[in-house]
């Protein structure tokens, strides 16, 4: 079976969705791999790294698509792609199937097999698959610097002879994987961190990193099965904001990362708590791409509001694309040889398996995932 | 061989109140020392011998005055001690649900 | 009840009395402890009434109940904070009883040298320990003042009254005859004695004091035990008697005092307290533990040397057991502390210290004269008191962090060498100083492991 | 030389023997704790030959020169591997050596009963001291099979001994005249319990037995003390007794076992080790000590837990020690321990654990069969077994850390509550597993207490 | 007495040499303070900040500079701005006087009495207002910062079940004040961190904060009496870059600190050794203003060499600019306090003194600083 | 009287040694068992009475054996304890100088 990893073309996208690592051990398990050109420049594997290992380099790009059994890609094809592909190939990568209504539907049309991988459940057995954890993981270490380069203060207490500088006060507002991850950077730099999640249960995990959770009284929030965030109701948005009103103005840095599967952001901090920050403050709205948590938060720009600056960068796993691609690169490993029958040499994807229902949104020209099914319906 | 075996006994139990004296939080000293010193009103029993073996009057009311001297101190020793140590529990069982 | 009955429950009083004070020891087991040494004190006088020696019960009982009804009440009365004088007074009432025991065991038949001896050291222990409490329980409570009292000719009077004590020791066992106009003469001047080694000390030292009279008083009723062979008396006396004295040996360790000081001090030459000057006290971790466990205010300030021994977790452990103990901890941090600006910070945070205690120079300097131990931890110009007091110092001038106000100061460095500055630090000949020897690292985690244990 | 003289020496070398225990219980001081002992030895020794007592010094002389001789050349040809069995064979003959004095004794003027029956207690503990001793050695040297001999009927064997022996040495007591034919069934009967006692436990235990036999020999040698009234030999008898005790039990804990199991196992019906399944051990802080003291190689497994109680500087520490004291520490990290990726990374990071310390769980999982000890912290999901055996376990597949396979597993949790899964976890009931219950920062913290003190 | 603070025209430069909290002690002591408006905001403080404490707005920047007695700045007046000063005024700021020779000349031609702060001796008293550590020490946090943001990987280790990140590789030559706190900030971050400097009595210091110091071998090196770098022989220089090849080779992160006081910056790291760096790796050459420690290194921009990218970015404190004010103004305001004598009301500064020795350059038309004078002799 | 006094030094040596024993580490096991065995030797004393008393000519037997075995415990113990020790403390001055 041969496996095509075309290079990315979305923009600004840095991530490579194999890195030689991994094409290394599909060579092993019987795959051919074949990787256009230059598809590993950005995130630092130039193509005599691949070439290494077993992958043969092609420059030709519809040959890359047309070729192959399986195409790997970080970002949905685009849809003028989706014809190149072989018929019965199985295309995996981010699909956002919730929003590409057409893409999805060309997909079924062209009757590819497609796996959305935000769509990979969360349990146990897809950890080693989860793709959406291990880059909103990196996301959350990115925010922090992001936040760090654009400040005006620097993160650590110190006493000198010049004077004390007192620590930053860091509010994360969302303490999800990334937002974790973003409260244990800051705490690395020396921040004092206060943190925010609807989910209760969140509180314990924000001390076990050292941060303070702020308590604010919403009521009844509950969780999903996959532990994703429930919607809250207005009411209860106001009283988030309401609590939230003097952290943030004391804040000299404020990282949202709140996100509802499937959903736009809420919108949580308002051009009033923005006014209220000291000028010289940075806010990273991580959630800029889907619809953000910050009020005039432009995505891939940095809004400046009376002196604070307002980052609405996108796509932040792809500032340090090369541990982000090796992540994700490693995530559709473990995804296909999951799948790999070693004695068939074939993809078998068990329509009963629960990963496949849940991942698999095309197959033999229909959409086959329910939810995405009802949108289209 | 009395003596000796009394001279044994006074070596062992200097050893022992050493060994078992180790160490001892400062909280504590106070407590202690009045435990201690209770203890060491035991010349009572010793009291009681001089003033009830019938040994003559001197005797008798020399023991007399010492079993009163003496169990002023064990009364007054243990229950003094006893004040201060429940005060202290007290005080500890109270921090102790922060900790 | 034959004479083994009666060993045998005294073995069981004194098992009991070896577990009460095992358990006095530890916070946690401290009330059952005294319960048990309780019992055991009742078990050996009740046995021992039971005994067939004791033909009379009426002086006894009549003794016994009142004795009982007034050290209760007393016990009862007296105000939390009079209960050190308190201690006084029953230990000064032990005294008095050993001292009438071994006088009344005068009367018994035995007159052999090893009774008279025994009945003079318990006449003479009983005599000081009664003597001296009462003294100490006076100036306790203020009931004379509690100053030192000496006057020229202390230290010879003392030594005439041991003197003559000893010639009537030795006269009277040599001639037993002379026993009864004698014995008074040593009665008198063993609460002569306890009186005159007890007023030159001043009344901060009394706790210390009585401790040590509490061991008298033990060593006393061993003593009296020997005088008329009896032995649970031996047992419990020289039990309270090692205990008590190794007590008094901490007690004074957490005053920073020797215990010789003390017990010597009535001796010594008064008046001439002379300051040596430029001696240097080293400290070992077990004693600077035995201070640090007493003290209720803790600030540490660590310098370079700190973070060459990468001792900041350690610093910080030491900083918790502290606050677990009770005392107010703080860190100061002197601005150029280090070797970079922020240094301290980096390993503070690093070791977790929460940004809340760290607290700058000009803080801490007003208010150090009320910590009771300063913490150096390696850290030498920055607490140099030179810069504040030598002109002529290349660093005069530089603002210090003020250790040497603190009550005590503990210095832990590897040697004498200077810091950064090259400068000598007068620092570490204070009075007040004590130094601690060794990689900090090293020597913090002994003090911290004598805290666990 | 009068007979308080002798006591005079003798309280000496009893003080001799004292500090030489203290002063062996710490590896700084072990060697002059020995010499001390050895010197208190001497002292008593002489003392005793040059007593009154001794006439005849031919016999004496004669055999002391052989025994030492023999004993000196044992001492030196022995193989450092072979000091276990030389040191049975040594206790061996000190127990013979008690039941032989035990026996000389029957020969004296003075058979009250009391002593009697502590000759008849000398002979039976000097006995079993020395056949066991001699059953022990020829299994640690293999002269006879390692192995566990048991067979039917033993339990009963061993209760009729024991009975035989009762009965013969009421008969003496009550009947003297019959001493004489009685005494060598006795003496029989306790070298036979001896080695019943021994055979039937495996070779793997002896070390604690020898111990335990060693703790037999000092009371055999107390109870000559009093067959013969002989203070010295008292107090070093029970002294030893004593230590040997309070030894043997601190062996057993580090091997993971209970004394009375090593005691009784003679007795318990043999071949019928039941395994108890479900059944939870929990584990103190000082017995969890005593394990990790004799662990030569050591794993620690953090999960959330220690995030929750913020354990990692205590878990450091801990580790520190653990190297100091010898043994190979490493931090396996499971990849989804905590509750975000890289989360015990962080932690650890934060408390200084270099990075080469920390191995992946795909690196211990082949080696972990060889590890003393896994200590688990606050995880339980990661290392739950069910993950890799139970198909049904919603977690199913997922690869873990497998500490069920390490010798010993502690696992340090505040209950028996699941993890993030809600999974029941089996671990917690393995055969190998002790649960040491409470906070994982603060059992940590007890158990360097342990390791400080 | 007046004092002026003109804002900063130097491009780029955004802090300023007076922040509002030093402006209330000034005027406590009995200063007048005149603040150019605006001048503060680039670092956050408003113009109404400077004014709640007493200091009076002014718009026109002639009125503040011919008004003032003492005119406190950042960077050296422009040339043609001298001649607005009053000829008896006293002007501090960094002036570079080593290379503005005839900015030197200029102000010693006003009359005006300059004092350079980056020649305050390295004095226990003069401590607290060395601006040259104050700002390094900032610099080196924002060397690291400027690296993470840059790096393709992130810097702490991470064993997720997308596989393991191995930490970061960071080389960090020169440490001095900088150096040692960019050391401190890359272990916060979780990288492994190796350092390296010519004073040999650095190893220990770098030891003390956890990294690791490489030891290579150059002979006799010293240090001048203020605790500076000796240069080095050209073999000594030759050796230095032999024994850093194969760490620069393994490191993901470069950071060149070194320094040499009053001289061009030594060359230390040479193209083939950034050539065998991995692609998306990143050096930051901090001494770029001076010459630069990297061969190739441009000022103000991220040169791309085989993916390597190499930071140039000059005036790092500024980019802190908030903590880089507060610092500057403390180290200035406690220059003045020196000197000022209560009760005269002057600022004398006795021509016997040390500090004055050394730091003021020029006075009553003359030159007077011994080491500037001889350059331009 | 005498059986009293010999059981009060029982009861006092038994304590001591148990807070003598407290804490041992792991690697002095060994020595102080073989270290504790040769102090339990003790009997040597109990044989050289037994077998110089001159109590008949079994007693003088039975004593001479006993004297030959307890010395074999006592010097061969003792010796071997040392060697033991010797060697526990050579290296653990080697190690000390890394740590
Ligand atoms: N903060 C900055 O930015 C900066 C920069 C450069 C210079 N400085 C200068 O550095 C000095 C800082 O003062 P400081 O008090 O922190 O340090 P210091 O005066 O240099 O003294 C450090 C002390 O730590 C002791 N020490 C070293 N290693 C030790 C170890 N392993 N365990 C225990 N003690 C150890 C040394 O004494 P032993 O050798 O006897 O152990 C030494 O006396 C000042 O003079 C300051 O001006 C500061
Ligand atoms: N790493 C990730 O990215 C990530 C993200 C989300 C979820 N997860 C999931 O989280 C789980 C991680 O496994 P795990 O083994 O680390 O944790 P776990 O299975 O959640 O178990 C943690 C254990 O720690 C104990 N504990 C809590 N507080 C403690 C304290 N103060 N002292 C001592 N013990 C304490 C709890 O038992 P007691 O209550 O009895 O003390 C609990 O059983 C996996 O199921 C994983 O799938 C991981
Ligand atoms: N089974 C597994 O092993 C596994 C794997 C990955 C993640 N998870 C869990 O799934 C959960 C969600 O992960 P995620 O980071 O992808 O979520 P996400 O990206 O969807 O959301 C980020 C965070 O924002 C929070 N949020 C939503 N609305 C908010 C509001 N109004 N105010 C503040 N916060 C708000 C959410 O609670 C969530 O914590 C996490 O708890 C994570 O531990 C589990
Ligand atoms: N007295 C004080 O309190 C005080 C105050 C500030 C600084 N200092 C000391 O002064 C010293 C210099 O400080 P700085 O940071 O301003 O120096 P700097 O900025 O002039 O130089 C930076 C570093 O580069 C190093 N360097 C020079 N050539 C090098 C080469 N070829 N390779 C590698 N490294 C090279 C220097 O040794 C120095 O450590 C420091 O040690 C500092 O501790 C002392």
């Amino acid at each position: 079976m041969q496996i095509g990893v075309p290079s990315e073309r979305w923009p600004g996208e840095a991530r490579a969705a194999l890195v030689p690592a991994s094409v290394k051990k599909l060579v092993q398990l019987g795959f051919s791999v074949v990787v256009e050109s230059a598809a590993g420049s950005k995130s630092g594997f130039p193509d005599d790294a691949y070439a290494a290992v077993g992958a043969k380099i092609e420059s030709d790009r519809s040959a890359v698509l047309s070729g192959s059994d399986i195409v790997l890609r970080v970002r949905q094809p685009e849809i003028e792609e989706v014809t190149s592909l072989k018929s019965d190939a199985i295309q995996v990568s981010f699909l956002d199937p919730f929003n590409e209504k057409e893409l999805v539907g060309a997909i079924a049309n062209a009757g590819v097999t497609s796996i959305s991988v935000e769509m990979i459940p969360r349990s146990t057995r897809a950890q080693k698959m989860d793709a959406l954890s291990s880059q909103a993981n990196l996301a959350g270490y990115v925010t922090v610097i992001q936040a760090a380069y654009h400040s005006q203060k620097i993160f650590p207490m110190m006493m000198t002879p010049s004077g004390t500088i007192r620590p930053a006060r860091v509010f994360v507002i969302g303490a999800g994987v990334a937002g974790l991850q973003a409260i244990a950077t800051a705490k690395r730099l020396g921040a004092r961190v206060d943190a925010f999640d609807t989910r209760p249960v969140v509180a314990e995990q924000v001390r076990s990193l050292g941060a303070k959770f702020v308590e604010i009284d919403l009521g009844e929030v509950g969780q999903t099965e996959q532990g994703y965030a429930k919607a809250l109701t207005p009411e209860q948005i106001e009283l988030q904001k309401e609590g939230q009103k003097k952290i943030i103005a004391a804040s000299d840095v404020v990282i949202t990362t709140a996100q509802l599967f499937g959903r736009p952001a809420p919108r949580i901090v308002t051009r009033d708590m923005l006014q209220a920050m000291q000028p010289g403050s940075v806010v990273v709205d991580m959630a800029v791409e889907t619809g953000g948590n910050v009020e005039g938060s432009v995505l891939n720009e940095i809004v400046d509001l009376d002196g604070v600056k307002i980052i609405g960068q996108g796509n932040l796993p792809s500032e340090v694309s090369r541990n982000a691609s090796e992540m994700y690169s490693n995530n559709l490993t473990a995804l296909i040889e999951e799948f790999w029958d070693a004695e068939t040499k074939q993809l078998t994807l068990d329509p009963e398996d629960e990963i496949v229902q849940a991942a698999v949104i095309t197959r033999g020209g229909k959409i086959v995932n329910d939810t995405i099914a009802k949108l289209h319906a | 061989m009395e003596a000796v075996l009394l001279a044994f006994i006074l070596m062992l139990s200097v050893f022992l109140g050493f060994e078992l004296i180790a160490k001892v939080p400062a909280t504590l000293h106070t407590p202690l020392m009045s435990g201690a010193n209770a203890i060491s009103g035991i010349t009572v029993v010793g009291a009681i011998i001089a003033a009830g073996a019938d040994l003559g009057p001197w005797s008798t009311w020399l023991g007399a005055l010492a079993v009163f001297f003496a169990t002023v101190n064990v009364v007054g020793g243990y229950m003094v001690t006893d004040r201060m140590l429940s005060m202290f529990k007290k005080k500890d069982s109270d921090t102790r649900g922060d900790s | 009840m034959s004479l083994e009955v009666l060993g045998g429950v005294y073995i069981l009083a004194a098992i009991l009395f070896v577990f009460g004070l095992k358990l006095m020891s530890s916070p946690a087991t401290a009330v059952r402890g005294n319960l048990l040494s309780s019992v055991g004190m009742l078990i050996a006088v009740v046995i021992t009434l039971l005994s067939k020696e004791i033909i009379d019960y009426r002086y006894i009982a009549g003794a016994a109940i009142l004795g009982a009804v007034v050290g209760a009440v007393a016990a009862r009365r007296v105000a939390m904070t009079g209960m050190p004088e308190m201690v006084a007074l029953f230990n000064g009432s032990g005294g008095i009883g050993s001292l009438l025991v071994g006088w009344a065991a005068l009367y018994s038949d035995d007159r052999s040298a090893f009774t008279l001896i025994t009945v003079m050291i318990s006449i003479l222990i009983g005599g000081v320990t009664f003597s001296g409490s009462l003294v100490a329980w006076a100036k306790l409570s203020e009931t004379i003042g509690s100053g030192a009292i000496t006057f020229g000719g202390q230290r010879l009077v003392n030594v005439l009254i041991l003197l003559a004590l000893v010639v009537c020791s030795v006269l009277i066992v040599f001639n037993p005859a002379l026993t009864f106009p004698l014995v008074f003469v040593v009665i008198a001047l063993s609460v002569l004695l306890g009186v005159m080694a007890v007023i030159p000390i001043g009344g901060a030292d009394m706790p210390v004091v009585i401790s040590l009279l509490n061991s008298y008083s033990g060593l006393a009723a061993c003593a009296a035990g020997f005088a008329i062979n009896n032995t649970i008396l031996i047992v419990a006396g020289s039990l309270v008697g090692a205990a008590g004295l190794i007590l008094t040996n901490i007690m004074c360790k957490a005053m920073n005092r020797s215990l010789s000081n003390v017990l010597f001090s009535g001796f010594a030459a008064p008046g001439k307290a002379t300051k040596v000057e430029g001696e240097v006290k080293p400290i070992t971790a077990d004693d600077a533990y035995l201070i640090l466990e007493a003290a209720s205010s803790v600030v540490m300030v660590p310098g370079y040397g700190m973070a060459v021994a990468q001792a900041q977790h350690v610093v910080r452990e030491l900083g918790e057991l502290l606050e677990a103990n009770g005392a107010d901890v703080s860190y100061a941090i002197h601005p150029v502390a280090g070797r970079m600006p922020g240094h301290m910070n980096v390993l503070l945070a690093e070791a977790n210290v929460p940004y809340d205690q760290l607290i700058e120079m000009d803080e801490i300097n007003p208010r150090i004269e009320n910590i009771d131990v300063a913490i150096v931890i390696g850290a030498n110009d920055v607490v140099n008191p030179a810069a504040r007091e030598d002109e002529n110092s290349p660093i005069y001038g530089m603002p210090i962090i003020n250790v040497d106000y603190a009550r005590t100061v503990f210095v832990l460095k590897r040697s004498m060498a200077s810091g950064f500055s090259g400068v000598d630090n007068p620092l570490f000949f204070g009075e007040n100083t004590r130094m601690l020897f060794g990689d900090a690292k090293q020597s913090l985690s002994s003090v911290i492991a004598e805290f666990k244990s």
